[in-house]
């Protein structure tokens, strides 16, 4: 199987929808003459021409708005945000317009958009440039989100993204971009709502997503030489969220660590613990723990940004006080 | 406020009997807007924020009168008006109000709410300002099919100050996007007049200047020069021009919404405004162009009281929606509630 | 003690804290000539003049930034939003001025600013209008969030909020302001991140806020004749979250339930159950259980508007549940 | 593009030490980049994004060399020049860079975020457009106090494509703030020239005219035209005449950031720019005037050098800020960490 990297396998399934589907077009911030300003776009305005891959000025409220605006009449629009950072000042575009035009409409107007762009801390950005927006976009229900891990993931999730009916958030990382990993040619095509066993374990579940997923694996062969089995779910798409799998999982294992990039307090890890609890109260030996980021601003300062972050021995940590060892 | 003073009768654009339907579409959005109002304020029958249109019947009727069936229509919360004139039914309006499964949004829309596919209506929006780049976006799509149909879209005079507006007009005028702005400037923004939101008070200066794009200012109840002026550019967007700023002067009746009293204005200014009735002067014109007389106008009008009541009696007799209806509609796919 | 509308406190406490410090400022569409669109800025124009008492274009994103700059150089704005619904538009500013600034700057500048209005389902706004934001804003470390529940809990709580020295995103509901109560007069000042015990009891803790209060006390006497005694806390400020007086009340009842008005799924509800649980996990003899509103968005109608609310019934039957009743 | 095309030495409005001090104030900016940038390339010290003001520096040092000490100054990411030329310290800025606790912002901020309190620079500021709105509320508290403080505010030409930047013009105009803006017009935007961003390009059209402010496109890196320029807007803000906006045509030598090699420039373009370079062009005139010569400016370049080294020795020697650092700084109570 072709080796790509995360942000080949994004081209891989934006090009390949777009000779599928002429209904699918490219919109946003130097997606086009500067070929993305992470490269995702690479190659696409040659392939494609500027009808269709299209460069807009710095008007994230109005061309989020475009897209929605096309979307409803029948176009399949794809518009990258350079970061979701900057969806902050387009978000009343996505939660108004995008995810709740069907309901307001009674039905007559779907939005089948996708809103993509990375997202998280890339390594210095500081305050403004850092954030992680899923448990916002996740709670809106009309929105679709996911956020891949692999590169696999990604091809496989933006394609089903760019096929459905309804308005996608779609989340990458930064740090992803440049990450290798076998990705199926052509028609691969991850289900939206599925959430993935990245490892099979039988003594914790360790729960996560996008750019956390790297630390948990690690941190699961960390804790495999000290004798803890853990499984790693990979949620992928956090709305619908694959409760099914998450509870299947812990019923296996009884206890459960969330691993995630989000902010600790009413980000998605305590989304997600909430309804595992919810759920399955009765099967837990111990609160489901987060492996979160700390709370605070985002600090210039990279010792201060790592110390932020969900680190292998940090997860490591939760595990065992999950497990009372 | 200097307006560009054309008569209408001076050269009448449209027939007789287009003159005709567009009398009777103002008579019937006043006249829906008159019964909703009295079923607001009597039953509780309709609920949260009603805008009223009442004044500013010519601007959505002439406009939309000029446009081709294949082409959008866009607005934002005051739509009755624009939803009439566009051909929905006076029923799947009232039914709307009423919140029933047979209103124009199956009853989850609600008087801001309005949507209409089949006509081209797309809404209704309420988030001041939201809906001018979903316009922009509904006229790339014709651009990027290669089709020649038009969107045009509906906003207030307050709604310019909404920063995406300017957004979009810079990238509707460098895209050459065929899409109409009709600013409908009735000199307030809930309570507060043009002269104390807008730092300037020609709206093209505002709104078309600035973007390289035509801007009229006109008097948008002048019925058929808001006609003519719409069909300009309209012809201009299918020719691949791109975009026309508009900006149509005419005066609400009623306060902001059905709470508001409208103290802020003076009694002679809505009074003065009420002596020009856009009906009444239209009606006249058509008198005296010999195109009707007064016995058929009352029987336009008994026809139109009839059929709104018709409407309410339909409304009224429609389903609620039930429980379930919660959870439909919300996405094409089927939808798992999280919960 | 004064009887007053919750709309009568609000001014109460803006006109007072004006009187009695001239760096504060009102701000926002229709608050000065117009009166407030719900009137809660009445008579404060007459009293204070047009550079007190400022009326804006509909420009929120415009506005919150003005406000968040003369705050930067120690003005005391107020910032009102007709309704926090409107915030989405003006949701960079908060996040990424108001409640970035004094990190970024290092500690440099403050920003002590209050934006306040109205949130929530008010009757049949359908769902661009009826947003319920209070997760999304306890999430920014930065911010402080209120969301008072009584008119004495809003003049005490609002005074504190315009004395604060840091960004407070004051969260009042269009429903509560014709409610009545006693109001203190003068000096009334409610500390921030302090929770209030509205009703004492033993045998379950229900965690409430805002407008869901007075069905939450409703359910607690419905209770009480059934035998079950509720404590009722009401949180009043979201961030900081009053955990201590939360844990202490889960440590005598072991059971609770959150009634709000917020979406379920990563909702403020999740993010409260979830400290609870990772605080209190062998308290608790069940879960956390939500009384939210329904995942779906808001629609006009009035009778599916009302079922999505949380009624007296539904807190009574969460009740029963986690008392396995 | 036309621009007005005054020469700077037809009429100084500088004096000799003023001239002087701007002068080494832009070699310091560009020494400081110049050496800031080997620091990201080799050591790895520098981290995140980093936009260079080299060949834009007339803009800053001109314009804030017309202010007053107690005038505020607040601009985009791109603000080592705008810091520099305010008289915050190389070390300060140097610190920042390498993330240390004695940096202007603690390390908290980096290079798109620099603030000094002390000198009345309200940031850097990283979220396109988002600063304009703060600099007229920094006005308006002037304004609010009576007293006759003026700011100034920077932004890109890509800038003005944010809707908040339209909203804060039109309030900025009806209130009278005093607050001048400067659009830096450097022709792109990232990759995307002015010409792909804009429908108008003459940006007083898009930014003064529509809001019934001065305009003027000038010659930004005309150090003396810049400076006459900023000085009246200045006292029209002090008269309480309100705003003014100017376009200050400039170029930048860099990529957008340091990742940026800039292939979507020609370059005769960039080669044009550095023949015209506007320290050496500076330089001359001053010259010319007989108010320098050669070897004042040798030693004046050598001052700049040992001063930029200076500030790296002390900004290497500098202590990273503890761990606990993370959780200060971010209210002024007391913060306690939700998690
Ligand atoms: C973003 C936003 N801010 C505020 C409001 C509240 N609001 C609704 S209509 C309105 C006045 C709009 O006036 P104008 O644009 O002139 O239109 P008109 O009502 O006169 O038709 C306001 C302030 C809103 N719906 N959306
Ligand atoms: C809202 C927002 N969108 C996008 C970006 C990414 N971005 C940073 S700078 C920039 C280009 C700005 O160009 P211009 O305003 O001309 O300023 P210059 O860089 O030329 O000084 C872009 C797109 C951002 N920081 N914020
Ligand atoms: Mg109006
Ligand atoms: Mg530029």
């Amino acid at each position: 199987m072709p080796v790509l990297t995360f942000r080949e396998a994004l081209n891989q399934a934006m090009t390949e929808e777009m000779e599928r589907d002429d209904r699918v077009f490219l919109m946003g911030e130097e997606v086009a003459q500067y070929d993305g300003a992470y490269k995702v776009s690479q190659g696409m305005l040659k392939k494609f021409g500027p009808s269709r891959i299209i460069d807009t000025p710095i008007s994230e409220g109005g061309f989020a708005g475009i897209g929605i605006g096309a979307a409803m009449v029948g176009l399949r629009p794809i518009v990258e945000f350079m970061t979701f950072s900057f969806s902050l000042v387009a978000i009343d575009q996505i939660v108004n317009n995008a995810a709740n035009m069907r309901y307001m409409s009674g039905g007559q107007f779907a939005v089948p958009i996708v809103f993509r762009g990375s997202s998280g801390m890339a390594g210095c950005l500081a305050a403004t440039h850092s954030h992680r927006l899923e448990a916002w976009y996740a709670q809106i229900p009309g929105l679709t989100v996911v956020l891949p891990g692999t590169p696999a993931d990604a091809k496989g999730l933006l394609k089903s993204a760019i096929r459905s009916d309804d308005p996608v958030v779609f989340i990458e990382h930064e740090v992803l971009y440049h990450e290798k990993g076998e990705v199926p040619e052509g028609e691969h095509v991850v289900p939206i709502g599925k959430a993935d066993i990245k490892r099979e374990g039988s003594d914790v579940t360790l729960i996560t997503y996008s750019r956390s997923l790297k630390a948990t694996l690690a941190a699961a062969e960390k804790l495999a030489e000290e004798g803890i089995d853990a499984e790693v779910v990979d949620i992928r798409t956090i709305r619908p969220l694959d409760l099914d799998t998450l509870l299947t999982s812990i019923g296996k294992t009884h206890r459960g660590v969330i691993v995630e990039e989000d902010w600790p307090y009413c980000g998605l890890g305590a989304g997600i613990a909430d309804r595992i609890t919810q759920a399955a109260f009765d099967e837990l030996d111990a609160p489901i723990r987060r492996v979160a980021a700390k709370d605070a601003p985002i600090p210039y300062n990279r010792t201060l940004e790592a110390s932020m972050l969900p680190s292998v021995d940090r997860v490591v940590a939760a595990v065992k006080d999950v497990m009372y060892v | 406020m200097i307006t560009e003073q054309v008569q209408t009768e001076a050269k009448p654009v449209v027939n007789k009997t287009q003159a005709l339907v567009w009398l009777r579409q103002m008579m019937l959005i006043r006249r829906f807007e008159e019964r909703a109002e009295m079923l607001y304020q009597k039953g509780g029958k309709i609920g949260g924020f009603f805008h009223q249109y009442s004044g500013q019947e010519p601007v959505a009727v002439a406009s939309i009168g000029v446009l081709r069936e294949d082409d959008y229509v866009i607005t934002a919360y005051r739509d009755h008006g624009h939803a009439l004139a566009r051909g929905m039914t006076a029923r799947a309006g009232m039914a709307e109000l009423l919140g029933k499964v047979t209103g124009c949004s199956k009853g989850k829309g609600g008087s801001m709410h309005f949507f209409d596919a089949e006509k081209g209506f797309l809404g209704g929006h309420a988030i001041v300002g939201s809906h001018i780049a979903l316009a922009a976006g509904v006229a790339f799509a014709s651009k990027y099919r290669g089709e020649d149909r038009v969107c045009i879209c509906y906003m207030g005079d307050g709604a310019i100050n909404q920063g995406s507006v300017h957004e979009t007009l810079n990238m509707a005028a460098l895209w050459k996007l065929p899409v109409i702005y009709v600013v409908e400037n009735n000199l307030y923004a809930m309570g507060t007049s043009l002269a104390r939101s807008s730092s300037v008070l020609d709206l093209t200066v505002r709104c078309a200047v600035p973007y390289g794009i035509p801007g009229h200012q006109i008097n948008g109840n002048d019925v058929e020069l808001m006609a003519r002026t719409t069909r300009e550019a309209a012809n201009r967007a299918r020719a691949g021009e791109g975009p026309t700023f508009i900006e149509a002067q005419t005066y609400r009746y009623k306060g902001h919404s059905i709470s508001d009293p409208g103290k802020y204005r003076q009694k002679e200014e809505l009074d003065e405004a009420i002596r020009h009735d856009p009906i009444l002067v239209y009606e006249n014109i058509l008198k005296e162009r010999g195109w009707i007389d007064q016995e058929a106008i009352d029987r336009m009008r008994e026809g139109v009281k009839e059929e709104i009541e018709e409407s309410i009696e339909f409304a009224e007799a429609s389903e609620q929606p039930p429980l379930e209806a919660l959870y439909e509609d919300i996405t094409v796919a089927p939808f798992i509630p999280q919960e």
